[in-house]
């Protein structure tokens, strides 16, 4: 299934880029994605821990399963605001 | 930017106008207006910060900016809400973000403010990266 | 009026200008302001309210401002404090309360704000005068 | 001994005036002063239980004794700032 893969701040940069498409398995979950993704970005395994994961615009976590099409974000802990 | 009678959410790449956005959204019943505005300081961790880049999911994060809004009207007897986020690139001084509550009393305009820019750190898909005379890095929360 | 850097107490009896002493008090070092402004609103007690008065004691008012200041930069690390209150006839909307306080961190910046303002309102010799349709009666504490 | 009286809000419109000269009894306190207003102004001992009062612009109880050329300002409970 085609998903639509974004990345922010330093995961932008350890990918290289703000936005993938990939194709997925069926019945994947975010975190057979992660484990994929650390395949090819094995940088990204130190985030493991930290990492957050939204679907279509919606935080999830780990176990949250993903469907066709869905839109997949993938990010640091977040830092706006203010101190 | 979502705008409705007494709120106001948006993600901006220009300068915020805190005083203007406060008197547009005061109702007539307010007697209290409470602001926070988060600025961009000179320093972090013991260095020397030049600027500051912000970059965001700008559609979740206002998204989220709208719940934080919608919750503190729900949990505080206040009367209007706005909380504005900028992005790109800030010098030192300059507002990076800003909540506004205006309400009849003055109590729940500061647990609300004060409420909305704690949440708003935590949940909002904005990070800022700090560019230092040698180098720069992104912060991260933890 | 008591202006010191970092510091600005001041009784005045033209329009609190909130933005321009927050950008003049602000620090490089200063990441958080919290600017909380009393307003003037349109009802009390379930009268429609057309004005107000303040009158104040004016010399032991401004000391009582200094004494706040002085306590709330003791009592939070806080960078810059600034309090104003206005004197004189005020229309619905207009403020006639500003307590400015800029910090490192955003909670004491609040905290601080908080406390000068609940302080104030108990200790600071100012009255109010509300003008109704059919008359007109001092506002005073308990 | 002179002393100089400021009143504020209702209590100056109670006594008509915001700034009274009076001449005292030596050793007079603060309770005695407004003792003896209240036989000029009986309105006055309404706000008996709530009144402030300040001598040099500092507050103090009815217990305080007066000096010679002191201020002393006399008050219902303040209503500045906000709600």
């Amino acid at each position: 299934m085609k998903v639509r893969l974004l990345f922010f701040a330093s995961l932008k940069d350890i990918v290289g880029s703000r936005d993938l498409r990939l194709d997925l398995p069926a019945n994947s979950t975010v975190g057979d994605l992660l484990t994929e993704l650390e395949k090819s970005y094995p940088q990204m395994k130190a985030y493991r821990p930290v990492i957050l994961t939204a679907v279509n615009e919606e935080y999830v976590d780990k176990s949250a399963s993903i469907s066709e099409g869905d839109e997949i974000a993938i990010f640091p802990p977040v830092s706006g605001g203010a101190r | 930017m979502i705008s409705r009678p007494g709120e106001l959410y948006q993600i901006t790449r220009e300068p915020i106008e805190v005083q203007g956005i406060s008197r547009k959204l005061l109702r007539a019943a307010d007697g209290a207006v409470c602001v926070f505005e988060g600025v961009v300081r000179d320093h972090s961790k013991g260095k020397r910060t030049l600027y500051l880049e912000y970059e965001g999911y700008e559609t979740m994060a206002l998204k989220k900016l709208e719940e934080i809004g919608l919750f503190v009207r729900g949990a505080w007897e206040i009367g209007t809400v706005a909380i504005v986020h900028r992005l790109g690139r800030m010098d030192i001084g300059e507002t990076s973000v800003a909540v506004i509550v205006t309400s009849s009393h003055r109590r729940p305009a500061f647990d609300a403010c004060h409420y909305a820019i704690d949440k708003l750190k935590k949940v909002v898909p904005i990070w800022k990266k700090e560019f230092f005379e040698d180098g720069e890095v992104w912060i991260e929360g933890q």
